[in-house]
Order: C-alpha cells, then structure tokens, then sequence
C-alpha cells in the first residue's frame, strides 16, 4: 500500500467536499425523520463517508455504479442532484424517481447510477453486466459494486467475482466491510478475518485498506481503477469502516460492541480529515466552514424544494410497468 | 375449546414467539435457524425469535451468515435427518433467492423418493405493504407456492390464529410456508394456544348477503367493511382462509351456497393470485346458485411503489373491498 | 403477409436458431449469453444457438459458467447498459435459481426508477414432460412469471411463430421469458420470419361449438383434436395465447362470445395455474352469455414422474383435452 | 499425501468389488439404453469408479450422502440395493421411490443416501442439513455431498463451504472433477486451476487428489472423514478424474479434447486396479475374475426382477405428494 498513488492537495478538500456533504445530509435527515416530516426506512451511511469519496474522485460521470439500501453516501459522493435526492426520498413526484423507488431504489443515469437494490449481493450480478457493457462500448469505462461484508457471504458474490475474473471485466468489487450485518458481526457470519482473502479464489487480486483513511482508501481505488480501465480486469476492496448509526434508524443496537463502538467514535474520519486539512494547511478553518455552510445551504434549498412538489398521480401505478403504459 | 383453556391477549409477534417457545419445550428435534434469530442479535429484527437462543441454546437456535439457499438447504436436510427446523426468511421477497431449494427440493423430495424421505420444515417470512419500503419489500408471493406441489401455505389474520398454525406447521410432516403480516405484528388478540388444523377455514363473521374470502391482513379489511356495511342491513359473511394450500374448498362452497355472491381479496397482485383459482373453483361448483360472477380484489399490476399515495392505492384497502361487495350484490 | 414474405420449412428449434442469427445480424447491441451456447460448447445443448459465436464473435456470444444468478445479472447489467441481451437458462426448473435477479430486478427496475432505466432482456428457456427426466427437469411455471408485474411471458406452439416471438421479444423494451417446449423442437412448419407481435393470441382453428385456449404443446394436441372431433360434427375453435402476460383478452373473449363455451388448457399444475385467470376474465365478461363453466385442465397436483406410466397421466394428454371439450358440450 | 494412511490389502480388495460392480453395472445399463430396453437420461459415471469405492470404505451405513444426477456410482459404493436400482431405472412399482423419482433422484435412506438432486450445486447445502442433524444426534456420523467441477461456480458452492466451516460441520465436500461440465472446460468456467484453493476462503482444509489413485482417494477421505467424526469440522477434497461416456449418453462429444480424451483412456483405473490386485498377489486372476462373474449373475438378477415388475398405479400421482394421500 506504501507505493499506492497519494491524493494530492486538491483532491483531499474535493474528497472532504464529498464526504461534508455525505455527513451533513445524513444528520438533517435524520433530524428530518425525527421531526416526522420524512418517513422510510433509513439506513445511515455516517462513518462511510470518506470511502465513496475518495474512489468517486477518479471516476467519470459515465462510469458505472450499483449500490445498495445502504447507499446515498455511494451517490452523493458520485454527484446525485440533491434536489431529486430529497424529493425522492419523500416521495415526490419531482424525484429521480418519481417517488416510485425510494430510499432504496436511488437511481440517476446520467451520473452513472444504474441501479440501487434493496436485497443483499445484488449488486454485484448486475454490476458485471454493466461492465460487461462498457468492455463493449470500448470506451474504457469502469462499473463500481458496492456491497457490504456480509453480502461476501452470499451466492451472487461469488458467481459475480468468478464471472468477472473469467471474462477479466472492468469491475471493482468494493466491499465496505463496517463490522456488522444488521446485527450480525464476523463471529456469526465467517471464519476468515479478511473478505479479501477471497479474491484469490478466483484468481483477482484482493486487499483490505482502512476506508476511512482518505490517502489508502484513494490509493486502492486508483490503481483498481486504472486496472480496469487497462482491460485486466477486476479487483476486490474491502474497505474498513464503521457505521455510527447503526443498521437501520431507530434500532436498540445491543448488539454492538461497546468498546469497539466507542474505538470506531474516536477514529471518527470526519473530524480527523477537517482538522488535517487546516493542519496540513489545504483549507482555513475559515474556509473549511464556509464549505460546511454552503453545504447546509444546499440541503436547505433542496429539502424546502421537496417538500412543496406534488405527489405522483395515481395513474403513475400504470406508468413504467413496462415501456409502454398498460390500459 | 376444553375448559382447561385459558385465553390471554397477546399480539402477533407475541403469539409467535410463544408457539416456537412451546414447540421447542414440547419437543427437542424442533430447532430454528435464520439469519439474526439468535439472542446475541436480539432474537430476530422483529423479536420473533426472542428469548429461544437463550432458553435452548445456539445448537438449536442458529443465527445464520446471509445465506438464504444454504439456510434453506440446512433446514430441508435436518428435516431429512429427522428434525424440524423453523427456518426465518427476513421478507418474503428474498425468499425468490433460496426458491432453488423450496420449490425443486423440500416440495419435491418426498415424491421424488417414493415416499422413503419427508421434509417437515417450516419457513417462517413476514411482508405486507404500508411501512414504506418500497418494490423489494413488501410483496405477497403465495401464488407461486399454492401453485407448487408438496408445499402448504398458511397465511393467519390474528395472534390466536398465528400461535395455533404454527404449532400445527412445526408439527406437520411436510414443508409449511408460513406467511406473516408485518403491519398486524403488534395488533393483540386473544390467544387460547390451541392447535389450528391446516387446511381448515374460519368463517370469521356470519352473514347471509354476501361471502368475501381472504387471508392475512384482508380478513382484517373485511371485517372491518362488514361491520360498516351491517349499519346499512348488508349482512357480509367474512371467510378467513388461513390455509391457502391445501385450501378449504367445503368451508367456501358451503358459505357461497347460502350467499350466493361471492368477493375473493388478497394483498397480493391481483392478475394471476390465488383469488382466480378460487373464483374458478366457486364458479365451477355453485354454477347456477352463483347470482353474480365472483368478485376479485387484489393490488395493481405494479412493483411496490414507495411514495405513500401511490402504495395506498396500490394494495386492496376497506374502501376497495367495500365497492367490491357493493358490485357483487349489484 | 407481404408478398415479398417467403414461406419456408423449419423445425422449430431451428426457427429460433434462425431468429438469433438475424437478430444479432441486424442489431450489433443484440447479445447472447447461457451455459454452453458458444460453438466450443457446441451451440447450446439442443444447438439453438449454433454458429452465433463463430459469426458473430465470443464477445458478444458467451458460454458461461454454471451460475444462473450471475447470468442473468450479467444480462440485467448489460441491458441497462444499452445492449439486447438473449440469456440461456437451460431448463426451466432452474429458473428457481436466478429467481430474484427476474423477479425483483429485471421486473421491477423500470418502476422502481421511475422509467429512468429500462431491461430488455429475452430469457430463452425450454421445458416439457415426455422425455423421462423426472421431477426437476419438466415443470411448467409461467403462473409465476404472468403473476410478477414488469416481465412479460411468452410460449410459442410452432416453428413460425417461434421465429416472430423471439424476434419481437429481443426487440422489446422490456424483459420477456421465452418458454420453449422440449418435444416439440424438431417439429416442422412453415416459417416466414415475420415478426410476431406480443401479446396477440392467434386464431389457430376456427369453429362454432367451443373454445380451446392453450399455449405452448398444448396448442398442438388441441389442433388434433379439433381435427378428430370435426368428424363428429363438433366445431371445435383453436385460441393459440403466444403471448401469456400481457395476454389477449379481446381475442380470446371474441371468440367465447361466438362459442359459449371454452376450455382453458396448460400443462402446468391445474390449480393455481394461469387457467384460473383466463376462466376468471371470462367468466367476468361473459357472464350471460357463457353457457357452462370454463373447463380447465392442467397437470395433476404432483412433481413430474418419472415412470411412464405416471409421466404420461401427470400431463393433459389429447384425450384428456378432448374430455374437457365434450364436459364443456354438455 | 504421503502421510496419508493408506489402504490395507483387504481393503484394496473391497475398493475393486466396489468399483467393478459400477463398471459393470454402468456397462449394462448402457447395453439395456441401445436395446431400448431402458428409456431415461443416463449420465454414466464410467472413469469415475475408484472415487466413491475409496471413500465407502470408511463409511458405515449410517453416515449420510448427498449426491447428483451422475450419483450411479456413489450409490452403489456405498451399497444400494441393485435390485432396487434397476426397478428404479425401469420405472416399475418395486423401484426403491416405486418409480417415481428415476435415476436422478436415486435414494435409500436404510444406507445413508438420503438425496440425489438433479440441480446443480444442490446437494451441498442438503449435505450440511445432514451434518447440522448428525452432529446433534452426537451419534460422530459424517454426511458427504457429492459434486462436480462445474458446481464449484455457482452461489449455493459458497454458502455451503462457508456456514460448514462456520459451524464446523462434520461434511465433506467432495468434488469430483471429471474436467468438464457438459461441454465446458475450465477455460470457460473459472480462472483457478485448483477447486481445492477455494476451501482457504472458508478457513477450511482442501485438498487436490487423483481420484482415481486408489491410494491418494482412500487416504484423503479417510483423514477427512475422521477429522469429521472428531468434531473438527469440513474438508474439501478435490478428486481428479475422466468421465469416459461424456456428459449425457448418446452426446456427440466434439467439445472434448482428443489428446486429452486418449491419455485419459490410457489411465482408465479399472484395468490399472485388477493387474495390481494380481501383481501384488491380493487376489488372483481367477479369483478376481470370479469376483466379475459373480457381479453379473447379481446384475442378470435384479435387471430380470426388474423387467417382471409392475408399473406403479396411477394413483401413485396422489401419494407422496404429501404424507397424507390427497384427495
Ligand atoms: C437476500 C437478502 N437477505 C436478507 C436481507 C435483509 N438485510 C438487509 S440489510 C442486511 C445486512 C447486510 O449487511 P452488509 O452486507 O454488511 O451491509 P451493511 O448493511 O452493513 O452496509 C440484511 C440481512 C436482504 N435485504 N436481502
Ligand atoms: C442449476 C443448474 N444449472 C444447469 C443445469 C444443467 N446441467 C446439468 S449437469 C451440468 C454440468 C455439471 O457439471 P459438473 O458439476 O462438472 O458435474 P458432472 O456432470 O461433470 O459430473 C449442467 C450445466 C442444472 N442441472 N442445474
Ligand atoms: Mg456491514
Ligand atoms: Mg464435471
């Protein structure tokens, strides 16, 4: 990992851009559902936020990705228009979606968001298509596969990672492995410590970074990518992280490990990146804040925007079932 | 009902919860696995299973890796080797997933040996629209299954009605789909613990004008309309099928025969759902005392839609059954 | 018909080899993907896809390795990505397998993104008993997929039509699963390479007396005995679905209108299959005019055997059909 | 593998009873195919004998096995009833599942052979069902899913492999790798040579053998099936060998590789285990031919049984579909 390309100065503040927004967005829905005014089911990407960031940095708008239920973080870092985000996610007819999907069906094409799934190793089946598609196209282009650790232990994961291996598809299996399944942690779940470890069973090579670590987690993104823009094929990532709200908003969450808990809380990625931009003098505090404040300004608007769109029609029901409406 | 019956009021996740602990009492071969059943995860996301990894230890109540063919292929092979495994699958939409295993092998493996082995396992999963969780959360899918042979499909409407076909599925000797409703789990109702029998019906409210036959939270619906509709002099007899596979032919014909109309509601799409089996088989048998053909309410041909007018309107809810039993009694 | 339409003779298996060869000669985005169908596999088991990769490249027409899920994902991925991909899965049974990737994605990804992407996949897959394959190698479940919005399913009777449903199917916006019958491969017919629209049903008999609607081989024993039933002055009026979901309703109902009387048949499993819903829309319509019951014959309630014997009564035979047309007569 | 135990001369002798009865079984089955005296799918294990013969050994009738449509031979090693068999594969009444379930769905739970499934990938998670019961019978009896090569790429491979090394399961996964899968070599189906490398993704041991090496097959089984008994939890074992009559009898057979066809013949182990048997002086040529000839006369037995058999009744289509008889 010594010899991974580093992120220069620029690219760190475009990656705390990324990530400020993830974080600030994340904590005014949750403010936002606690006051009622949004309803779904929420899963809080806080604590991911350096890892979609710091691999949306050396993609293009027209690369590929799939995510998950858990994946706004994945979008946001990849330039989803926070309006149609918010409108979407109370069900507006202005959404990305027409309020059709929701939370977890986010998708928007021209950002390279095909496909956002709510069932756990999906991701990853169609992800290889996509890519599939790209090596077509020839244009170099690459499809992300977003999953998290417990999706490793799913069939699709591996009939994925053997197809693209075989077929040396420019895909990168990117792994936030965040200790946890709903409330299911390694013990329960497997018995090799690394996910990475995998990849050699299907002859692609795997590693493990620490995701919050915005120098690493670029590094393995970078060179993954480059590999796969190269036509030799796929790589696996796991990247390490945690999630701070656990798995779905509103749990108990007796289930986690105090001290691990409190050990993730300190290595926050949010803080220690903020503070290591003014410290490595990238950015002012002043300048810092005043990125944070235009973020805050952002959310604003878009979340004001959502909330005075209509609702889809009724008759949206017999819209997109299929291409053309049924009678 | 004997009289050394006592009835409490639990609700449906209770009822649940109560029937595993009991059957797991009553008998050390049943065991339960799924991913997050065990106490260590806080006995299932919804508490199902709360309670059971700690009174019959990890053996017997196994929290699983996120594996659903494997899940069901470890439940079907201890059934073979002679347990009864209560196997969880979160939602009922990831049960397309382990399909492989339910369809082409619990259902079949009795047959396909002649009889030599059996597979006495019960697949516990919950679904329901209402909570806003959009197209890969909520379907109802039992058509798929009362469409396959050797798999029985319940579906209860009641805390009462979901202890005593549980009991009834664990203890039954082949595969049992059981279908829980997410939106009813905290709904209470008395509950006597007495055994259900699979394959039989309750006429749930007694009526003469109209019969309207559902399952799951549609029963709920009904008697709801029914109640509603009694202000007016309708009197609507409400059918809960409670088995939907093998389903109570006589129990329906029996209540039509008197009605002679007839309303068929499920949650489920309504192009294709059980509802049509069971208007054909009505229509087949009453023709002739059938005054009206029979009525069928299910939800729109469409995925589960996220944003709340369009899920209200996508599933069958009381106003919607209430113009279906006004039609029939046109 | 135009009069520049030529009218040649094929089997059917090599009709829907004709239709991949000009589908992928005349859209270079048209793909095809499943176990064994390069031409180092041999073409595909029962050679459908033979040639395909030796024209057209290993790039575009892949064998892959035993891995439904990955298949159709990867066809999912593709077709997102702007391609037509044709995915193989060889036998229908094992659709079960890659069930979630069809149901909850490939069915549901145009509604859930608000039209914003669409899946144009084709999954060719073939089936039928007959052959002694036994219990997981000959089922028919298409009552899973017309029960499932956002996926459309088809089942060609006959070489020609077989050539204009792929053709129309690997042109269509959207998913649609291809069912091709096992036995009925190396039947002959005239084929014009007209395209076929989905979701019209097709007239294959004209008559007075009663209506057969079925899909699939059952078309054919249908044919046959309007043809032996014509002796006997019974008219007997063929209706060839092709296309099950979305299907032609107005056809269909065209045709009971005139008859008064219909049958509804399929081989798979008689209850709960799609036979249910015909009888249902017809009798919902017709009420009045409809002089009986819709019949409707099916398999029996089993897993397909494997003894002769059994094989042979599991599935709606001629006879069988021509019992349903004399019950529907009376 | 030289630490291996190997087989003592007795036990030598047993594998090639085993071993010989498949042979010659498979080799009238296909004479009864030509003569249209059988009608059903046959997947001949021809090549494959010394795999099951080696591992049955060590067995007892009690331990359980899942195997697949080309299972003939894993059937017979571990004993089932020939006559059983044949009126099976004619389909008649006597047929150990009365003819209802065919030569892919072979069973007899009295021996252990609790499934045959015609899906591939299928027996695995069974077989794990199998081991989660015999462990808590605590009775030390081990359960064997049988599969081939092809299998090892699709997701039910990985779910199984992972939640029997999680709970160390008494299962062993045993793969054997005939080369093909249908008409498809490894070159179109994985990028790893060895099937066995894939165990190290589990935390479980795995090993490659040739399969058809008396020696090698005995030895690994053995080590494996013990440290089964012992509580220790899965191998994988990985069994080199051919299959002589192609994927499905009467396939024409232009995928395969010719050179590799003809030095796969020159290894046929059969021939290679009768001259050892009388070159070691384990058995002589008189005494292993009488062996043979007593394996037809058993063989003439149960086919003549089987022919004589009646048809099941139709009314067999309302039995087993439940336990109780439907209406
Ligand atoms: C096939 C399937 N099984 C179960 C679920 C229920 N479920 C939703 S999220 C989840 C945990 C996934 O954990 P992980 O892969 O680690 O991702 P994370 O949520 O931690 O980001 C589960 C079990 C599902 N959505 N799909
Ligand atoms: C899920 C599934 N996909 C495809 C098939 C069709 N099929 C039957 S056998 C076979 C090849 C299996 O090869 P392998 O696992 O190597 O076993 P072998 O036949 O060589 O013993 C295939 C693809 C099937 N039965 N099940
Ligand atoms: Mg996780
Ligand atoms: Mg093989």
């Amino acid at each position: 990992m010594s010899n991974y390309p580093k992120p220069d100065a620029a690219t760190l503040l475009e990656i705390y851009k990324k990530a400020a927004l993830i974080k600030q967005n994340d904590e005014r829905i949750i403010k936002q559902m606690m006051a009622g005014k949004l309803v779904m089911p929420y899963y809080s990407p806080r604590g991911q936020e350096i890892i979609p960031s710091a691999i949306s940095v050396s993609l293009q708008d027209d690369d590929y990705i799939c995510t998950i239920y858990r994946g706004i973080h994945d979008m946001l870092a990849k330039g989803f228009p926070l309006g149609e985000l918010w409108a979407e996610l109370a069900g507006r007819a202005t959404g990305t979606c027409k309020g059709k999907g929701g939370p977890m069906h986010l998708t928007c094409p021209s950002k390279g968001m095909m496909v956002t799934t709510g069932i756990v190793g999906s991701s990853m089946p169609i992800a290889n298509g996509l890519g599939w598609a790209a090596k077509l196209d020839g244009k170099n282009r690459v499809s992300v596969a977003n999953f998290g650790d417990g999706a490793a232990n799913i069939g699709a994961f591996h009939e994925s990672m053997n197809m693209a291996a075989l077929w040396k598809l420019p895909v990168i299996f990117l792994c936030q492995n965040n200790l946890y399944a709903e409330h299911t942690s390694m013990a329960y779940s497997r018995v090799v410590e690394k996910i990475s470890d995998r990849a050699a069973a299907y002859g692609m090579p795997g590693v493990t970074v620490n995701g919050n670590d915005p120098d690493e987690m670029y590094g393995a993104a970078k060179v993954a990518i480059e590999r796969a823009r190269a036509g030799e094929g796929p790589t696996l990532i796991e990247a390490m992280t945690f999630r701070f709200n656990g798995h779905l908003l509103g749990e108990a969450g007796h289930y986690m490990d105090k001290a691990l808990y409190a050990k993730a809380q300190e290595a926050d990625p949010m803080p220690i990146l903020r503070a290591r931009l003014i410290a490595e003098g990238i950015a002012s505090e002043d300048a810092v804040t005043a990125i944070e404040k235009e973020i805050e300004a952002r959310i604003d608007a878009a979340l004001t925007a959502a909330y005075e769109a209509p609702f889809p029609d009724v008759s949206e029901l017999k819209r997109d079932v299929f291409a053309e409406e049924i009678a | 009902m004997t009289d050394t019956t006592t009835i409490t009021k639990m609700t449906m996740i209770e009822a649940i919860n109560a029937a595993l602990h009991d059957a797991m009492e009553a008998d050390p071969k049943v065991l339960v696995l799924g991913e997050e059943v065990a106490d260590p995860q806080e006995g299932g996301v919804m508490g199902g299973t709360k309670g059971l990894s700690t009174r019959f230890g990890e053996d017997r109540v196994k929290s699983t890796p996120i594996s659903e063919q494997a899940i069901i292929g470890a439940a079907i092979g201890a059934a073979v080797g002679g347990y009864k495994p209560v196997a969880e699958i979160m939602l009922m939409n990831f049960i397309a997933v382990p399909m492989d295993m339910i369809v082409n092998h619990a259902a079949k493996l009795r047959f396909m040996s002649g009889g030599q082995t059996g597979v006495p396992i019960v697949i516990r999963t919950m679904t329901g629209s209402g909570f806003s969780t959009g197209g890969q959360h909520a379907d109802y899918l039992e058509a798929w299954f009362a469409h396959t042979a050797g798999i029985k499909v319940v579906a209860p409407s009641n805390p009462g009605d979901a202890y005593g076909l549980l009991r009834a599925a664990i203890d039954d000797p082949d595969p049992v789909l059981f279908i829980e409703n997410l939106p009813s789990y905290w709904t209470p109702g008395p509950v006597t613990k007495e055994v259900v029998p699979i394959g039989k019906a309750k006429v749930a409210r007694e009526g003469t004008d109209v019969t309207v036959i559902g399952h799951s939270l549609m029963v709920t619906h009904a008697l709801g309309v029914a109640e509603k509709l009694a202000a007016e002099g309708i009197s609507v007899e409400v059918v809960d099928l409670r088995t939907i596979s093998p389903w109570d032919r006589e129990t329906v014909l029996a209540s039509v025969r008197k009605t002679g109309r007839a309303v068929v509601v499920h949650e489920a799409v309504k192009q294709f759902g059980i509802g049509a089996e069971i208007a054909s088989v009505i229509t087949e048998n009453l023709w002739g005392t059938l005054k009206r053909p029979v009525e069928r309410v299910g939800a729109a041909f469409s995925a589960v839609p996220f944003s709340k007018p369009l899920e209200t309107a996508f599933a069958p809810q009381p106003d919607t059954i209430e113009a279906a039993i006004r039609a029939a009694l046109a």
